[in-house]
């Protein structure tokens, strides 16, 4: 075990990726001289070369509309999108070649993508650079779409994205990556949780809080807090968003009766939509109130000094606890 | 400029000014830069790029009669364009690999593509029709420009293996407009990539002319990215081989990219579901008939002493036989499976995909449950 | 009141709002010398001149982005994205600027944009040509999304989502554009039904199922098909994505207590899981089952001799409503 | 190409090869075409464009120290394309419009955006700082290269109304990747759109050099688009003015677009975010210090007899009152509300929206509630 950021979960994990096989190729923009704006591919191209790490001109629909040639040709690209807001000029590249090419060659051509996304808010950055677009690709099929939430998950999920035959979209919620945690760089991927399955990261009774990326250590602390108040909390980091894990999450929501679930992106088609309809599909019989969404608004993502009024947070979660658990909240009202 | 004068858009046809080695009128033409990568090309040569030119012209003719007839959805002739597509895939290598738009019959037919191979895709029996790996050739783009980042890509791939296999991106005049295509362009450029892009200058992008998308030749876009531009006659086999070649031995050498314009003309519908009265007149279509590529290969040949009629003949009569083939294997496709429809969305197991596809078996299954207990072709 | 086609009723909407306002301009592939390839402009820019029916650059990006600057100048810019599957490249002007022009510059710059979208499948197309994107745009805040499934809405809802100052998604279904109506020329579009609310089309107790586009003539069909059976099914044909019309939709499931939600577009993050989601939220005691959707499959659009085992129809449409009765279903079982 | 020479990528700067009027030495050079540009700018002009660069040069630097007290949250340096800057913008009409990148402080500075306008962005208090209809300038465009296709629009739109006010559409050399550029190259040239593409070639997008986007110097880009392009000494204030002056007037005539690049340098970071050590040399660094625009013009001054020093302090003083302004100007700038969060989604009423604004209105009221009840910081 080695105390990590992380940035520097991710980072070694790329190495190990590029060591293990020299098909995987790195490619976007500012990765290799400059180790990306946020330093994840540091190092990388003095270690493996400017034909592993590789810098692109300045074009996402060409860096992925390359990285389908590459996958051709047998490669596995893994491609850096500098920031969330601009990844949609990469769109159709993504949405109509690579999740598309597998199904339309019968099989014949592998689409082993892997598309990072440095993601969603909470780090006062200007315009485009704090998006949340997961439930655009989650709503895209061919495309596997991941999030993770901790230096450990990060060390293995982005080498397990690497390795998967099927495109995946890999998001990392930015405003963690100097967060530190233990990674074990020797476990083997074989023995590690595939990358479709959920994280059960605290238990409870009383409510199951689902969420995934950079909220997942707000859903905990909403736990904590939640647990001196007497509601038992279980968190569930989703990992996977597409296909999601509803094995998990539906023997949770039969114990526990109430679903909650929150991220940063807008309500209206997010990821959370598609989990209250498919739970209360699963486990109708067993709910005792009507699932619950705490989101971002469906906004523009605001300025800097107004992101704390849009982002779910500590406070937010609990009052969405406390409707699915019928107690005063800020839509029954508040009893002074 | 006054935009109602953009009716007045002409088509950048130019014919003088490209490299062309055989005249309409099938003179061949001396031309010092090009003429060494013919050389090879003896009568005999020049006859077998004359079978390849009549035999997809004539299966191409019996597809557009196949979708008349209900037995194909769609067909986007190729007519007129037999030598720009003959010319360039006759230049390519068996290891080199091609990127090419829904119109590149003719290059199918040169990669050793079957005739149900061809028609699989057009007949809706399945969503591709030939294994790329094994044809050398991607599965044909529909999403316009996208192809060309994919053959850059592919041949970035190539050149950090080492390998001196070249890739060729087939595109049209309208792709030039998207911002794929000038991508494509800037990455190939930046990283010398072994990659000729092959833009077959019809004329037209369904109704709009060439004109409406440049004003300037399109070979002239090259220059600006960092790369030589070629412009050739479309419809002069000879000069788009040779033009092919000498692209294709640059990228061989290391040293990049190549635009190559064929100026030709697109003498049918865009697709079967199109009425080119619409947009454009008589008086052009007869002008361009007169460019033909196959009948100035025809005098070339008579010229240099081969009978020409009887060749005529003996390669009709095998493009008929190869029509005819064409015609019994479109009947031939097997009609996919319902369940099918959930293959290759994953290389992997996917959980979610998979309990949709049970969800649907079961439903499937009901109406043979219904009909087993006698009733009629609902399960209601 | 005429009759004509769906396709003639745009046109007739389209000619109107041309001569209506000298600031409206129609851009797009094809759309003027040929009239756009279903002819929706057909007989327009010889009428009104080619810069108001403008042939454009081969460029979807290029249309949105210029039709940006347009609206900048003060147009109405028109868009005509030639098939769904085609929107792609110009996703990044639409989600980044269209969307969030009016947002970002604090309500001084408008973007009343219309984008017209022949969408969906069951016409037996090459691929790309039978998306249902819907669902990418009705997650973009910013964004009015809608769809029109009969002539005489279509005539009326092209006219208001150009005179909307919102940018307007404008979904057409490309299968009924054959399909004939009666429609009212002189109707004046004061008086006309607002574009954000929905049509209850045919009145039902049991089951309310809900749709838009295409499918609207096939959940009527449906309702006609299930009163032979004694079920009584309430149509409710959305009209507008975005924002969703939940009054008019909460009504009927608190009469019926059970919703089915139908569309083509797949089912992972589709509008139906934001429906299913929403109603349940608003009325979960009232709910009698768990909302049911038939969908696409969430595979890519399949080859054309598949396509009907991938679009929802009258017999998967019912056997939904079976499953939302509880009566014997594909996922219950048939009793032989 | 070997791959890993890719590091070698030059900055294509071959500073003989574009049109300068004034010397790094501060000699005036004549130019037989662009001169007449210039003809009416005597010594009192000259020292105006001189104090726009010095006041602008001395603002930039103050909000970066303002971004480094924590004033501000971000803030991209536009010191060593004050040339580039002022030159292009002053040769603009009031009624011209103008669409930027995040970086032409100097362009708002000539459009008459103020201080406290300038800084709102960047301190993160609202996502737009003037009225882009008072200012005509467009809210500055993040998205690289979108705005290139935003002005096109715009002078599309200008010339159909028929007015001869143009547009122009400022972006850098890593935005000439972007398929959006190119792709207004396109729609540029097709409509003849009165519009001026104005490159401030940098030679750095972030950490990559010039060389990595293209090899070929950006205005050769013009070319094949179907327009002229200009290599300007982006550095020499005078040469920026007139090549700025005849595309404009170009674009006036209605004869269409012109692209410019104007070849300078960042002598910053790319934003107070960025360390600039990580990717190029001093050498590199001094070698352009030796190019500044500001020294270039006193020498000139001087040359023409201006007391050079009594003017350049007079100026300084001036640009130390100006920054002091801007100082004062960023702590008045007011926060926004938190219900505001909601504002200006939509133009018109969106039933979705009002029930979120009152979903979250009653929870922060719960708060005050609370708070009025006693209870400490959370509702609970
Ligand atoms: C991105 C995209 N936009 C629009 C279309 C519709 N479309 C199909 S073919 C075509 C014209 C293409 O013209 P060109 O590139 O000259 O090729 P050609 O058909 O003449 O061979 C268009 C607009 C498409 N397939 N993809
Ligand atoms: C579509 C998009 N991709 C990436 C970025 C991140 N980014 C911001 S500035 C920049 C470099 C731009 O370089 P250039 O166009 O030369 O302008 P400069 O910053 O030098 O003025 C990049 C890659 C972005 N803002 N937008
Ligand atoms: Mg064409
Ligand atoms: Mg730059």
């Amino acid at each position: 075990m080695t105390t990590m950021t992380f940035g520097k979960a991710l980072n070694a994990g790329l190495r190990r990726a590029l060591a293990t096989d020299d098909k995987v190729v790195l490619m976007g923009e500012d990765i290799g001289t400059l180790g990306g704006v946020f330093r994840i591919t540091d190092g990388l191209k003095a270690e493996f070369g400017a034909n592993r790490v590789v810098d692109t001109p300045l074009s996402e629909a060409g860096i992925l509309g390359t990285a389908v040639g590459l996958a051709y040709r047998g490669f596995r690209p893994v491609v850096e999108i500098q920031f969330d807001g601009f990844i949609y000029p990469a769109f159709d590249q993504i949405v109509a070649q690579v999740a598309k090419l597998h199904y339309r060659s019968r099989g014949m051509v592998r689409m082993p993508i892997t598309i990072r996304v440095p993601f969603a808010g909470g780090i006062g950055a200007a315009e485009h650079h704090s998006e949340s677009p997961e439930a655009y690709f989650t709503h895209t099929a061919g495309l596997r779409v991941v999030a993770c939430s901790n230096p450990a998950d990060a060390y293995v999920m982005i080498q397990q994205a690497i390795a998967s035959d099927d495109p995946v979209l890999f998001f990392e919620p930015k405003r963690r990556y100097h967060v530190k945690g233990e990674v074990d760089e020797t476990a083997s991927l074989a023995d590690a949780k595939p990358l479709g399955v959920a994280s059960v990261v605290a238990s409870g009774t009383d409510v199951t809080l689902v969420t995934y990326g950079g909220l997942v250590q707000t859903a905990r602390d909403a736990a904590v807090a939640a647990a001196e108040d007497g509601i038992s909390i279980e968190v569930i980091d989703l990992r996977s968003l597409a296909p999601i894990d509803y094995a998990t999450v539906e023997a949770s929501v039969r114990r526990t009766g109430r679903l909650v679930v929150t991220h940063e992106a807008g309500q209206q088609g997010g990821v959370g939509a598609e989990l209250a309809a498919s739970v209360t599909e699963r486990c109708f019989e067993f709910l005792e109130a009507a699932p619950v969404r705490v989101t971002g608004h469906d906004i523009p993502y605001p300025p800097a000094k107004l992101e704390r009024h849009h982002l779910p947070d500590l406070d937010r979660i609990l009052d969405g606890v406390d409707r699915v658990m019928g107690r005063p909240n800020s839509l029954s009202g508040v009893e002074a | 400029m006054n935009p109602s004068d953009r009716d007045a858009t002409g088509l950048l046809t130019r014919p003088d000014e490209f490299v062309q080695l055989v005249t309409p009128a099938g003179e061949r033409r001396a031309d010092a830069e090009y003429d060494r990568w013919v050389a090879d090309v003896d009568t005999a040569a020049l006859g077998r790029l004359y079978r390849d030119m009549a035999i997809v012209r004539r299966l191409d003719a019996e597809a557009t009669a196949l979708q008349r007839q209900g037995e194909l959805g769609l067909w986007p002739p190729l007519a007129g364009q037999e030598a720009a597509q003959i010319g360039s895939a006759r230049a390519l290598r068996d290891d080199d690999f091609v990127f090419s738009s829904y119109r590149e019959h003719a290059v199918a037919w040169c990669r050793g593509v079957g005739p149900a191979e061809l028609l699989t895709v057009w007949r809706g029996s399945a969503s591709s029709g030939w294994d790329p790996f094994e044809r050398r050739m991607a599965v044909p783009q529909i999403i316009i420009g996208a192809q060309a980042l994919h053959a850059t890509g592919y041949a970035m791939g190539a050149a950090w293996e080492g390998s001196d296999a070249a890739t060729i991106g087939y595109f049209g005049d309208g792709a030039t407009s998207e911002g794929d295509v000038n991508e494509a362009f800037v990455f190939a450029a930046s990283f010398d990539a072994p990659v000729v892009f092959f833009c077959q200058n019809n004329q037209w992008a369904i109704s709009e002319p060439v004109g409406l998308q440049s004003k300037q030749p399109l070979a002239r876009r090259a220059d600006g990215f960092g790369m030589p531009g070629i412009r050739v006659d479309g419809n002069d086999v000879l000069a788009v081989l040779a033009a092919t070649r000498s692209a294709l031995d640059r990228a061989r050498r290391g040293e990049g990219p190549t635009l190559i314009e064929a100026v030709t003309y697109r003498l049918g519908p865009h697709t079967t579901a199109d009425d080119p009265k619409r947009y454009r007149t008589d008086e052009e279509l007869a002008e361009w008939r007169e460019r033909d590529a196959l009948a100035r290969v025809l005098s070339l040949l008579a010229a240099s002493g081969v009978d020409s009629d009887g060749f005529e003949r003996e390669v009709a009569d095998e493009a008929g036989r190869a029509a005819a083939e064409l015609r019994a294997a479109v009947t031939g496709i097997p009609d996919p499976e319902p369940m099918s429809v959930f293959d290759h969305v994953y290389a992997e197991p996917n959980s979610h995909l998979e309990r949709q596809r049970d969800h649907y078996a079961r439903y499937l299954a009901m109406f043979d449950d219904a009909a087993a207990s006698g009733a009629e072709g609902s399960a209601r």
